[in-house]
């Protein structure tokens, strides 16, 4: 009970009802399937093609039989620290479906999904989280940005991409993919306010699995969406069930063609939840209890839409069985490729430092060679 | 007395200085319930409580910003940075406030604040998880850097650090946080930081380091030992302000010098130790100085990092070099 | 007019109307007296005194004299660049006549008007700009924050001290002042958001005076209003008539006793317009027009109390002629105390760096008395 | 050909380079009507446009994070940081992105943008506008830093930073910006970033220095000349990657060494120039190097400034020491 004190301050603080208002803003939230795959309003154009909805279903098996293999690697030490996105492979496959080969993925550590079906193989994954740089010189998605491990530091870079796209008069657009946590970040605020008012063909997504690391949501900000980070930028924001990978594609497409055309960013906030630990490294029972993420397995993207595609009997038990076989064997696959790349020599160290390799750096490599010589 | 690690000693001050003084405060992503990335906050949310244990939204420059704040009033903030790649946000703030709140307010205005991070590759880490940026720190006039290189320095140097009435930086060498136990006693007290240690005596030559690259130093000093040669090994703990003095002693001594540390050569603070020792102990030299340092290159992922970082073989050809020179 | 291609994109593009909406939000905007003076609404209730609507004109007629005073200087050599309020006097007036003594200010560059009412001397003003340390010293409000040069850098400040203040439980408020180019760095949207989620005791004022430098708003952002920056961060933002001081001090008090009971932050956007140049070392007519310049004259904040003390029968000529007979004494004997203070010593470079100086500092101290003396 | 000032000789580069390669941007606060605080960009966007002269909202860590973007799709951007005392936002961007794109990516994506900023002190500024930061940034591996000392080689230099492949730290000294004039012809042609200019040529004695100072410096050669000492005065220029060999060239052949500039002395680009001498020039070393330089402290606010910059006076004392030096 406050004290009368406060009461009276409290009172004496109420909101000014004689202001005009001057302008007001909205939220909205979209979903296509609860979470038992059940649709709740229309299905998207989109989605009536059923090769449309296993190609997601795919996007979403393969991102995670990834990531198993990925943890299964770094336990038994042949993979560095790992950052798993188990439970959230709707969000960026999601983006990834509806972004055309010439658009530009700028992804954080947490979207392997987005990043295979843009083309980028499972061993360049697995180089780049096994420590080789060339993991990140991707042979497709030629000008997508490198996994970006500094949180938030890849939005002002989506910036310059999508400004690039403007100037050239391209209808390419930046997508740029970030947690909840970055959103706190001063780096994200700074690139949608550019983006905004420049009105530049981008889209940023926040990945919202409610944490970062050990801190929820709630303890990142006090504000009520993640989407009406938006507002602050004079932009566009809305949430979708980033669980239902229907509402992240549909939301995307709408957002990149809104881009493409001229209309300028978008920011969409899709509430996923990190089902596993924040990666490899962590411990998550340190901070949250296992009750607690159980219930989140409910809203599992891919039993959603797979339970969808059953009921609408465009995936039966066989066609799961192939997939997995195939899937499997792919990233099996990928994983013995992995382990049979030898590591770069040394002078990589220093060959990709500056275009021409200064005195100093010759010097340095020479001495670097010779050390591992003797 | 308990032998621990210098995480665990790292975790030991904290209480102590916590316990000693209710204005310190700890403050950093996943510093509370998590208790650090790393465990060293780990029990300081359980004892303190969460109004002097508090885990921040996720942005670096506002932690800083924020304890440039609290410092000014009267709290002594404690900050952490999950890891040094991530620092570069901090700059700013210690760069342009709290380097310079007492001198621009005449002492009106005063900023007792601690930037603590880990530092340093070797743990097969993610991408900017390996940096050593103390280099961009010592240049910041107002600042102190320090780099403990034990558990009992890490122990008393970061009581020091948090005791001091200015801003320092305090990087604690990731490699070491579990590498070997030692015996800490928690009396309190800290230690100077304004005086290098001298690890081990030695009269040939003088190896100046710290952090991390202790461990590598002290090896080859050990293997050096073996041949016939006494190598004297200098950690010089606070990198800022620099304690030219004591490396000069042992100079002149010694006649001969290698410096050693993990940052890219190139305007580390082993060119600073080699400049002073250029000005005011020349005449002590009795061969070039060396600097075996990080390459002038990007930290490379893990899978190269130990082709990166000087090894007790890099060291010991340096020497060799030094120790012929006639 | 679009191509057909673009209007089927555009048409693609249609808000998403099946979504449900999640979160709402409006900005106000309040006003008490238009410029002419008139009032458009009662008054609020300290208004009622005429006491303290002299005091707020004084202060700013202070603010006036002052920055005229230190232009003069800069012009004839006396003083460094200066950055003038000219036009902008309400807001910081406004701002300080709601704070109490112990609550902290941390101004930006062009908040005189704000620290004089708080008890900054114009002395220690006048020295600060002279490029001497002495006048961040200040007398009087001694936890006040020197001036911020660096653009929205002390917003973090605030956040730390409001901090302070809520852990040893004062009733006590951080506000903190910047411009409308200040809400384009991160640093403002991280500290909005961390004083959000912490619900601390920090107002935050935006001097939208419509240019940063050549810069204008509309330039800067593309958010309808700058105080809806507040809404990214959860809390409440509100718009002020930032020529009407009676709006901004009454905005300010609501605000500052919300937050000392316990209510949190608050960002007013206070919308005024930069008369002068940006400083003393701009020229403003490079990339504006002096006729809509001129316009803004007609808003004149010091003009249009006048008008209402004047018709409310509170002020006359011989108030008038007396308030600027000693508001002229007192800048002309802080400016003749200003030009008769002599230079520190070239040792105080050093003796403020730290607490106790170490050895290099004392050897550099030696030195750099001695290349003085010689 | 015309006499223009160091900062018309920006001017000039910015815009041959942009005529002759139109991926080439100019962005910053103020570039664009204003044509920069410093009218460094004066004209460029009347002559090229606001698709290629761009005002950028007031946040400089998103303008060096958009010209990675920018640069990694082919443009050449050109960001102008106003002042120096306010880059320290750019380097997360250039320390954690920009530096380490080409090697991080294997060369599939690279980053030729510059952060061009005025730099230094002595013009009666207000406190932040005054910084020397250069050796923050050479420190950083994968990146290039250069600073200009008089119109023409502000001209060939700045032209060959925007045409180099890889990121450029480009810090124009304030104080010359207005101090002289230069005959500078608008060929087109680019200085190199790989070697120190020779300002003076002289046999006694080499004063190595860079940006600003090299006014104080070559008024001491003058001096020194009328009393019959021979001082050779280098430019550094490019301070990173450093010209080592000129440096110890001029070394061995005058054994003495003063080395001057304007930032804090401690972990300065001073003390790699030092160091790198100690290493390598040791045997030519007649007298112990001494450094004249910005003091460890904050940057005065302007009325003390004077006491800070290194003065002709503390340089001569500096030369004065060395010579007698036996
Ligand atoms: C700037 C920065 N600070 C700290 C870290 C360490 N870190 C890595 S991931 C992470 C949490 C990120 O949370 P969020 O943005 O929600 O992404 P998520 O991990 O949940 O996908 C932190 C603190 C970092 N990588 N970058
Ligand atoms: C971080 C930073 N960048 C650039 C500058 C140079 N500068 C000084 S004032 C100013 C414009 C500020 O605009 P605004 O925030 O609207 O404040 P106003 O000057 O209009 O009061 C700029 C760019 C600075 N002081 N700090
Ligand atoms: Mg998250
Ligand atoms: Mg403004």
């Amino acid at each position: 009970m406050p004290s009368a004190e406060r009461i009276e301050e409290l009172l004496e603080t109420r909101r000014d009802v004689g202001a005009t208002p001057v302008a007001r803003f909205e939220i909205r939230y979209s979903r296509y399937l609860d979470p038992k795959g059940n649709p709740v309003r229309p299905l998207p154009d989109f989605a009536r093609d059923p090769g449309e909805l296993v190609s997601l279903y795919r996007g979403m098996v393969l991102a995670r039989r990834f990531d198993a293999k990925a943890v299964a690697l770094q336990r038994t030490g042949r993979l560095g620290t790992f950052a798993s996105s188990l439970g959230q492979e709707a969000v960026s496959v999601g983006v990834a479906s509806a972004m055309r080969a010439d658009d530009v993925l700028l992804p954080s550590f947490r979207e392997h999904g987005g990043q295979l079906l843009r083309g980028v193989s499972p061993v360049e994954l697995l180089l780049f989280w096994g420590g080789d740089e060339r993991g990140s010189d991707f042979a497709e998605a030629c000008e997508d940005f490198p996994v970006c491990v500094p949180v938030g530091t890849h939005a002002p870079h989506a910036v310059g991409v999508a400004l690039a796209f403007k100037l050239r008069r391209e209808k390419r657009v930046a997508a740029c993919i970030f947690g909840d946590g970055a959103t706190s970040k001063g780096d994200v605020a700074e690139a949608l306010n550019v983006a905004g008012v420049w009105n530049l063909p981008a889209v940023f997504l926040i990945n919202n699995n409610h944490w970062a690391i050990s801190v929820p949501v709630s303890q990142q900000t006090a504000a009520e969406t993640l989407a009406q980070k938006a507002i602050s930028a004079g932009i566009e924001g809305e949430q979708v069930d980033g669980n239902d990978v229907i509402a992240v594609r549909e939301a995307t497409a709408r957002a990149l063609a809104k881009a493409r055309a001229g209309g300028g960013p978008h920011l969409i906030e899709a509430l996923t939840y990190r089902l596993g630990d924040h990666t490899t490294a962590d411990d998550a029972s340190r901070y949250r209890s296992g009750p607690d993420v159980s219930a989140h397995w409910a809203e599992d993207p891919i039993t959603r839409l797979r339970n969808y595609l059953v009921a609408e009997r465009l995936w039966g038990k066989t066609d799961e069985e192939k997939l997995l076989g195939e899937v499997s064997g792919a990233i099996e696959r990928a994983a013995e490729t992995y382990l049979a790349t030898p590591p770069q020599g040394p002078e990589t160290i220093f060959d990709y430092t500056y275009e021409r390799l200064p005195k100093d750096l010759v010097e340095q490599r020479e001495a670097a060679l010779g050390a591992v010589q003797r | 007395m308990p032998e621990i690690t210098l995480v665990e000693a790292v975790n030991l001050a904290l209480a102590r200085a916590m316990a000693d003084d209710a204005t310190v405060l700890v403050l950093g992503e996943d510093v509370g319930v998590d208790g650090g990335v790393f465990r060293a906050t780990n029990g300081l949310l359980k004892r303190f409580g969460k109004e002097r244990v508090l885990d921040t939204p996720l942005a670096e420059n506002v932690i800083a910003g924020m304890s440039v704040g609290l410092a000014a009033q009267g709290f002594r903030p404690v900050a952490e940075i999950q890891f040094s790649g991530f620092i570069y946000p901090t700059i700013d703030q210690l760069a342009n406030h709290a380097s310079r709140l007492r001198t621009r307010t005449r002492g009106r205005l005063t900023c007792p604040m601690v930037v603590r991070s880990p530092s340093g590759g070797g743990i097969r880490a993610v991408e900017h998880h390996s940096e050593s940026p103390e280099a961009m720190f010592a240049h910041i006039p107002g600042l102190r850097v320090v780099v403990p290189s034990s558990p009992a320095r890490a122990y008393g140097l970061l009581l020091a650090a948090i005791r001091d009435p200015d801003p320092v930086v305090f990087l604690e060498p990731t490699r070491l946080y579990r590498a070997s136990r030692e015996e800490v006693d928690d009396d309190g007290m800290a230690l100077p930081l304004d005086r290098c240690f001298v690890l081990r005596e030695g009269t040939d030559i003088t190896l100046v380091t710290w952090g991390a690259t202790t461990k590598e130093v002290l090896a080859a000093a050990d293997t050096l030992a073996a041949e016939g040669v006494s190598a004297e090994v200098i950690d010089v703990a606070t990198l800022k302000p620099l304690d030219t003095d004591g490396v000069l002693e042992s100079v002149a001594k010694t006649g001969r010098c290698v410096i050693v540390h993990e940052a890219p050569v190139t305007c580390g603070v082993g060119a600073e130790i080699a400049a002073r020792i250029a000005e005011r102990g020349l005449v002590s030299l009795l061969a070039p100085i060396e600097r075996v340092a990080g390459w002038d290159t990007v930290m490379p992922l893990y899978r190269l990092e130990q082709q990166y970082l000087p090894s007790e073989a890099r060291i010991l050809a340096a020497v060799r070099r030094v120790l012929a020179y006639q």
